[in-house]
């Protein structure tokens, strides 16, 4: 199936850069014509996501891929290389984006919102800087590409151009840029001047020639410096950035955004830190144990939001440290369940927001309490929205079982049963904030006679966003039936595996 | 023929053509000749860099009296860098002029404002090319001189205490120069830069060197505006012509850090000021106050001209801050960012100019909408902005880097972290601009509704300096060799490499 | 006997000193200050630095005072009494003094001929300049052939001076005579100028040629030149003056001054020297050198004629608009 | 040594008219008696102290020198004088005497 | 006793720089202001010409009979000095007429606004 097996691999990092740049320069060109501009947009989305296939195709064939740009800085070029994380990531977002552009159409449309051309303009931009972060080889390159993003996504962000949007847009920015401007800056020059070098090497670049207190330091730096994973206190950008219009905040936290947020947390984690040393540093249980307080304060948050939107925000703050609990308890499998996470979780969430925007189309609600029997007008979306719940608490059979599962198991691994226990507390938490949606939309508590459900009643979204919708969630049962291809190839990630040690 | 006469050009040539503009007094022959010598001297000067950095050093006898005896012209690569961004920034300003000082300055002035500017270049490349303590304060003069009359030519009558209050301040720091030159004559019996640097440190120190050398440092000081001598630098900026603001905003104070360089590096040696004298740490500290307290006061300005200055004193700061390191690797980055601030500022402040040009105002109300208005011309602006800020990919981003490299090489973390806190800041007063020019509704009014994007003339400059900012964002190897090639070499003979630890 | 001399003269600055702080009004003021200067003055002779001395007294005393006074006619003569706080200006200036005081405690024994100052660079000066240049006077020779790049410099301040009090006062416009312009009652006044005029151009033009041999140079000609015309100006009023040299004439000039010597310079590319060196503009260096500084002392003396008396003409003129007014 | 004794006499004197000149200066009660005062003694004090200096030259191009520079006094520093007084009449400055009696007229 | 022979000069001189800087900063006429920033540069030319005396010497034009001569250098540097001087006072002076003309004052405390003071 690989339509690019005739190109020398290397240069397919090159396309799946360039290609949504492409693909951009169309949609302003089409800016006249929309219904042929969306047709740019979906296919180059399409094209993206065969390149991305034809690598991963590549990776299991251990391919070696790798370009360099030239150098910025004297000795520190900006390079990519292609490694299965990094794969993993790409293969999640190409494919959300897809279906993410599919569904913006629909909603855009249905919404008659302004200025289409640039926020589709943007939204390609921002999915190319994705693709650079996916492969970038050393961290000068990452952090480029990861402001950037933060650059391309804040017209987004702001797309309403309201006080509100405004407000959101300075939160947005100031947090992101500032942590990154702040910490993460700081930690990489911090890194390139004790180990002399920002590649991503397997099994880290530090040895125990460097100062101890340094690595420490550097390791609280990078996980503040990557505000995108929103650990607390640096989560609040995530709810401000609700004032975008639902496709955006799709994109923000199932597809681009958070997710490179915890990729890079990954990245730096198993490839400048190494999982085996990552138990020495002394300030690894610290953040530890600040990542799993952020699992559970958020989720609590999220209880007390009547705005759908917000509380979805929350949850996504809470499910991301889940991942930088993963990553942070050094142990092979829980990194595991950590890279795992990250394509459930996007599932997962995805749903939940195409249905709070369906629901935002179909019949303008915002608020939880407003959507009491709202099952009886919009069944399909209802189902899809219980669907992506269950799989975001993690039960089966729902593809979050797998990766929280193996987070368990890694928690065990190493010994922290607090982390098993706040694990646990947060899933119940997860159904208490999540399920009553659909509970009340289907069941509405009033409990007074309802009459015969019928058909005549029901005014369901736009198509495009309900065939949106029927992918997501059959992502969500596909990856709980069939998880292999997926963990393959996180096992081929250096030092993390699935299986269990002991 | 004219091999080895190339390195007094630079001088000579602007200063032959401001009596020209003089004589033939028509402001359009004024224009075109001041543009074409300015280019010329830049071609120059570029070629004059390259050569330094293959061989070392350029000298050139002036009136064939070999070097204590008569003045030496000497350019190595630092020296080479800064001339040809002087030059450089003085031919785009003068192409950008053209237009700019039409509704600024009042027509039969004109010619004035063009010989004024040559003289202003010929002093600024004076002292970066020559190679003696007097003869800098000579040419220190010329451009101040010119400097003051270019100030004071803006239609705005505050132009003309601002001219006052920069006349007084710099009148008085020439002078601390030239009782510091003569504490060292005195001591040394010599002026020649290279004579001076060797019977120093025969003399190794005496108080009236110490004297001497804490003198010129103040009187440098409020040359370059460090901070608490920095009075005259936000009036000044704010109410010169736009034209003139980005000519001194982009070359002035940068010179003057040049020369502080020198004075430090080469002649006294870093040894001797910041071993002996301690002078590393009151830098240090002047440097960090100015970055916070100047960019707080940008925040709180309305007039984007002020915003702008308040800004370059910070910037000064983090010059001055990496020279206070004290290691090869400070000093370079303090050239580089010499370098890069230069062609940031000058953007910036012709992109207000523009502003100016077709607004009238220049008070953050008059940004509004302009992202749709003047879409180039805002375009430029963001580009610029985001290299103060020291976003990825712009020449801002490479002088941090080397910035809170060089920090961190001495271990010296809070520092490190002061210099990326207070890019934050920069984040603020620059991002409050860009959001009123793209966010806000303009007003509605008459004058609003026939807005339209500068002339040409105006933008290409412009663009060419934005453009430079990418540039050399993305291909540092020619900034960076020259900074690193001159650090080293000024560091070479006087400090132990690594610095102050 | 020099040293008493050296302190009486610097006695009474200090009380000059004084006297203009405390002094309110400004033409008091004004004047302390030209008795400043010719008591400097006095000090250069004392001193052995007869030029500098005549320079001084021809500026300080002459061209500043003369600036200063016209300025006055145009600001008010009283300063008012300000609730400036003194203490602030007092605490800084007591620093930079213990800074000055401090730095002179290593400084070689005043007048002492073994000082390095003596040594290094001036015994070349003294012993090789009238052979190299073959002038008597050192100063010229230093002036403008060692360090002819300063002179250069020094004229291309003058000239920027120009520039810039023509741009911000404007050029005088050759108006009638305008009423009461000048001293017309003065009858004495007249003859007497009348007289004496065309001695000082007379004397001006010793000064600018025989600079090579005694104290002077083109600097000083050009300064008391323009003396001659100022008091020409005062006395006959300046719509006359701006009759006989024309405002635009003197712009002209003051270019030009800076075109020779800048042009002299380069003319010694084209024969092979470097610049300004005048070696090569002669058969031989000696007449070489003096061809040169013949040169280039005319161009200071055209730049520095010319500007500062266009300087004063543009004060002046200001003056006289604001009487009529 | 003739000419030394002579020239030293017409040194003391010149620089002892001068004195009186300027404690005139100081002493006389109105404006044109203070200039009175300082304007003649002045004079004869330059051509003293002129005379002096001049004999104690050997007659060369300095005496002819210091000639001309007398001249040039004796020219400009009366006229200075006489421009200053006159001016000060146009400027209706009144003489002691001439307020003196104004000021009977006033009070009779 | 020496010491003060030695140095009586230098010290006398700084006593006059400060003069001129306090009534350069202190001074609230602008006018004055200038003169105060002339006494202050006369004083330092005063500086640099001790500098050059030697003791004994006479002035630096050749004469037959005489062997010591003062320095020259500092002459030089000095006029250039002077020059430079007077210009400034120039440009300073036209300065304070245009402000006259503008602000009706040349006293620093009678600018309306802040931004205005020197």
């Amino acid at each position: 199936m690989n339509l690019w097996s005739a190109l020398d691999p290397s240069q397919l990092i090159n396309l799946t850069i360039s290609v949504p740049l492409i693909g951009a320069a169309a949609v302003v060109l089409l800016a006249r014509h929309p219904n042929w501009r969306e047709t740019a947009s979906i296919t180059t989305a399409v094209i993206l996501f065969t390149l991305v296939l034809a690598i991963t195709e590549h990776t299991f064939n251990q391919v070696p891929m790798a370009v360099s740009w030239g150098s910025t800085l004297p000795n520190i070029n900006i390079a990519f290389a292609v490694e299965p994380l990094g794969v993993l990531f790409a293969l999640v977002a190409s494919f959300l984006w897809i279906i993410t552009t599919i569904y913006a159409i629909g909603y855009m449309r249905g919404h008659k919102e302004r200025k289409q051309t640039r926020f589709f303009l943007c939204f390609a931009l921002a999915i190319s800087t994705v693709m650079a972060i996916c492969f970038s080889a050393n961290l000068l390159t990452l952090f480029i590409f990861y402001e950037l993003l933060t650059l391309s996504t804040y017209p987004l962000v702001t797309h309403a151009n309201t006080e509100a949007a405004k407000r959101g847009g300075r939160v947005y920015l100031g947090i992101l840029l500032g942590t990154s401007v702040a910490f993460l800056l700081f930690a990489m020059v911090g890194t390139w001047v004790t180990a002399g070098t920002l590649d991503f090497t397997p099994g880290g670049v530090f040895n125990d020639t460097q100062s101890k207190g340094m690595v420490a330091l550097l390791l609280v730096l990078f996980c503040y410096g990557i505000g995108k994973a929103a650990l607390m206190p640096f989560h609040r950008w995530l709810p401000a950035a609700m004032v975008a219009p639902t496709p955006v905040s799709a994109l923000l936290h199932a597809v681009a955004v958070v997710k490179a947020g915890v990729f890079s947390i990954l990245k730096v984690v198993i490839y400048i830190f190494g999982i085996d040393n990552l138990g020495q540093i002394v300030t690894t249980d610290l953040m530890l144990y600040i990542a799993a307080a952020t699992v559970l304060l958020a989720s609590c948050v999220a209880m007390t939001k009547d705005n759908l939107k917000a509380r979805l925000a929350y949850s996504t703050v809470s499910q991301l440290s889940y991942i930088i609990v993963g990553a942070l308890l050094a142990t092979s499998v829980a990194a595991a369940g950590a890279s795992l996470h990250i394509v459930t979780h996007a599932v997962g969430k995805i749903t939940l927001f195409f249905c709070a925007g369906a629901i935002m189309v179909a019949c303008h609600k915002k608020n939880v309490s407003e959507m009491v029997g709202l099952g009886r007008q919009m069944p399909l979306t209802m189902i899809a929205f219980a669907i992506g719940a269950i799989s975001i608490i993690g039960l089966p059979p729902m593809a979050g079982t797998w990766s929280k599962w193996y987070l368990v198991v890694g928690a065990l691994e190493a010994d922290k049963l607090i982390i098993v226990v706040v694990l646990t507390i947060s899933s119940l938490l997860n159904v208490a904030y999540l399920l009553p949606l659909p509970i009340k939309a289907f069941f509405n508590a009033l409990g007074e006679k309802q009459p015969p459900w019928s058909w005549s009643e029901v005014k369901e979204a736009p198509l495009l966003i309900l065939i949106a919708l029927a992918v997501t969630t059959s992502a969500c049962l596909a990856l709980f039936f069939n998880p292999q291809p997926v963990i393959e190839l996180i096992n081929l990630i250096p030092g993390v595996s699935t299986e269990i040690t002991r | 023929m004219f091999g080895q006469h190339f390195l007094i050009l630079p001088v000579v040539l602007p200063l032959m053509a401001a009596p020209l503009c003089i004589i033939f007094g028509h402001r359009l022959f004024a224009w075109l000749l001041a543009t074409l010598v300015s280019g010329l001297s830049f071609v120059i000067s570029i070629n004059l860099l390259l050569a330094a950095l293959e061989q070392g050093v350029l000298s050139y006898a002036v009136g064939g009296w070999e070097a204590p005896w008569g003045i030496e012209v000497r350019l190595d690569a630092a020296s080479a860098m800064v001339l040809s961004v002087v030059t450089g920034i003085s031919t785009l300003v003068l192409i950008y002029a053209k237009a700019s000082i039409e509704t600024e300055i009042d027509t039969n002035q004109h010619t004035l404002f063009y010989t004024a500017h040559l003289l202003c270049l010929t002093g600024l490349s004076g002292i970066l090319s020559t190679g003696d303590a007097f003869n800098l304060f000579v040419f220190l003069e010329i451009s101040s001189l010119a400097t003051y009359t270019l100030v004071s030519l803006a239609s705005d009558k505050r132009c003309l205490t601002a001219a006052f209050r920069y006349l007084v301040m710099g009148t008085i720091g020439a002078t601390f120069i030239l009782i510091g030159v003569g504490m060292m004559y005195m001591q040394t019996g010599t002026l020649n830069m290279m004579d001076l640097a060797d019977r120093i440190a025969e003399i190794g120190g005496s108080r009236t060197l110490n004297t001497g050398l804490a003198f010129i440092l103040v009187g440098v000081s409020i040359k370059l505006a460090l901070f608490p001598l920095h009075m005259w630098l936000p009036p000044a900026y704010t109410h010169a012509p736009s034209a003139v603001s980005a000519f001194l905003a982009s070359t002035a104070t940068k010179v003057a850090v040049y020369v502080m360089v020198r004075f430090i590096f080469t002649i006294y040696g870093a040894e001797y000021v910041f071993h002996t004298m301690g002078m590393d740490l009151i830098l240090l500290l002047l440097a960090i106050v100015a970055i916070f307290k100047c960019s707080f006061m940008a925040m709180a300005q309305s007039n984007v001209k002020t915003v702008l200055a308040y800004s370059s004193v910070a910037q000064i700061g983090y010059m001055i801050l990496g020279i206070s390191l004290a290691s090869a690797a400070g000093l370079m980055a303090g050239l580089l960012h010499v370098f890069n601030h230069a062609l940031m500022k000058g953007a910036l402040f012709m992109a207000v100019g523009a502003v100016l040009y077709r607004t009238g105002s220049v008070d953050i109300k008059a940004f509004r909408g302009l992202g749709k208005k003047m879409p180039f011309t805002m375009a430029a602006f963001v580009i610029a902005g985001m290299s103060i800020v020291g976003v990825p990919l712009t020449a801002g981003f490479v002088s941090k880097w080397y910035l809170v490299t060089a920090a961190l090489e001495q271990q010296n973390w809070l520092v490190a972290f002061l210099i990326l806190l207070g890019s934050l800041l920069a984040v603020i007063y620059i991002f409050r601009i860009i959001e009123t020019a793209y966010l806000k509704k303009p007003i509605e009014s008459a004058a609003n509704k026939d807005i339209k994007e500068a002339p040409l003339l105006m933008l290409v400059p412009m663009w060419v300096l934005a453009l430079a900012n990418i540039y050399f964002g993305l291909d540092t190897s020619l900034s960076v060799a020259a900074a690193e090639s001159t650090s080293n070499w000024l560091v070479f003979s006087t400090l132990s490499e690594g610095g102050v630890q | 006997m020099t040293e008493l001399i050296d302190l009486v003269l610097l006695a009474m600055l200090a009380i000059t000193a004084v006297g203009v702080i405390f002094l309110k009004d400004l033409f008091a003021v004004v004047m302390l200050f030209g008795i400043y200067s010719f008591l400097s003055a006095l000090i250069f002779v004392n001193l052995d630095a007869v030029d500098v001395a005549f320079t001084e007294a021809a500026v300080g005393a002459g061209i500043s005072t003369v600036l200063m006074l016209s300025t006055l006619a145009l600001t008010g003569r009283q300063e008012k009494v300000s609730d400036h706080k003194t203490f602030m200006p007092l605490l800084i200036v007591v620093a930079t003094g213990a800074a000055l005081i401090y730095g002179t405690l290593d400084m070689p024994p005043f007048g002492n001929p073994d000082n390095p100052v003596h040594q290094h660079v001036a015994l070349r000066y003294i012993q090789d300049s009238p052979q190299e240049i073959g002038l008597p006077n050192m100063v010229t020779s230093v002036l403008a052939s060692y360090r002819g790049f300063d002179t250069l410099g020094e004229t291309a301040v003058v000239f920027a001076a120009a520039i810039g009090v023509l741009s911000l006062l404007g050029m005088p416009k050759r108006e009638r005579a305008a009423i009461e312009s000048g001293l017309e009652s003065h009858l004495v006044l007249q003859v007497v100028a009348k007289i004496i005029i065309p001695l000082i151009i007379l004397f001006a033009l010793y000064v600018q040629f025989h600079g090579d041999y005694g104290p002077g140079g083109g600097f000083q000609a050009g300064v008391i030149a323009a003396a001659a015309i100022i008091l020409y100006a005062l006395v006959f009023g300046l719509p006359v003056a701006t009759q006989v040299l024309q405002p635009d004439l003197l712009k002209t000039l003051a270019a030009l001054g800076v075109l020779i010597y800048a042009g002299t310079g380069v003319a010694s590319f084209f024969l092979g020297g470097n610049f300004l060196d005048y070696n090569v503009l002669a058969s031989n260096p000696v007449a070489g050198q003096h061809v040169g500084i013949i040169l280039i002392e005319l161009g200071v003396g055209i730049t520095v004629f010319a500007a500062m008396l266009s300087i004063f003409y543009a004060f002046a003129s200001k003056a006289e608009r604001k009487n009529i007014q | 040594m003739i000419l030394e004794m002579i020239s030293n006499i017409f040194l003391i004197l010149g620089a002892f008219f001068a004195l009186t000149g300027a404690v005139g200066l100081f002493k006389f009660p109105d404006f044109f008696t203070r200039i009175h005062a300082a304007s003649v003694t002045d004079s004869i004090a330059t051509i003293l102290l002129f005379s002096g200096l001049i004999l104690r030259t050997e007659f060369d191009l300095v005496a002819v020198k210091l000639v001309f520079v007398l001249v040039f006094l004796l020219l400009t520093s009366p006229t200075a004088s006489h421009a200053l007084a006159k001016s000060a009449r146009h400027g209706l400055l009144a003489t002691s005497a001439e307020t003196l009696s104004k000021t009977n007229k006033d009070n009779n | 006793m020496n010491f003060i022979i030695d140095y009586y000069n230098y010290w006398v001189v700084v006593f006059l720089m400060m003069a001129g800087f306090y009534t350069v900063i202190a001074a609230n006429n602008l006018v004055k202001k200038i003169v105060g920033l002339n006494i202050f540069q006369t004083s330092v030319f005063i500086l640099y010409i001790s500098m050059g005396k030697v003791a004994g010497g006479s002035a630096p034009i050749v004469a037959d009979g005489i062997t010591v001569y003062s320095n020259p250098l500092p002459h030089v540097l000095i006029l250039t000095a002077i020059v430079v001087g007077v210009a400034t006072t120039a440009v300073g002076l036209a300065l304070v007429v245009r402000i006259k003309h503008a602000y009706g004052t040349v006293e620093e405390n009678e600018f309306k606004h802040k931004d205005d003071l020197i």
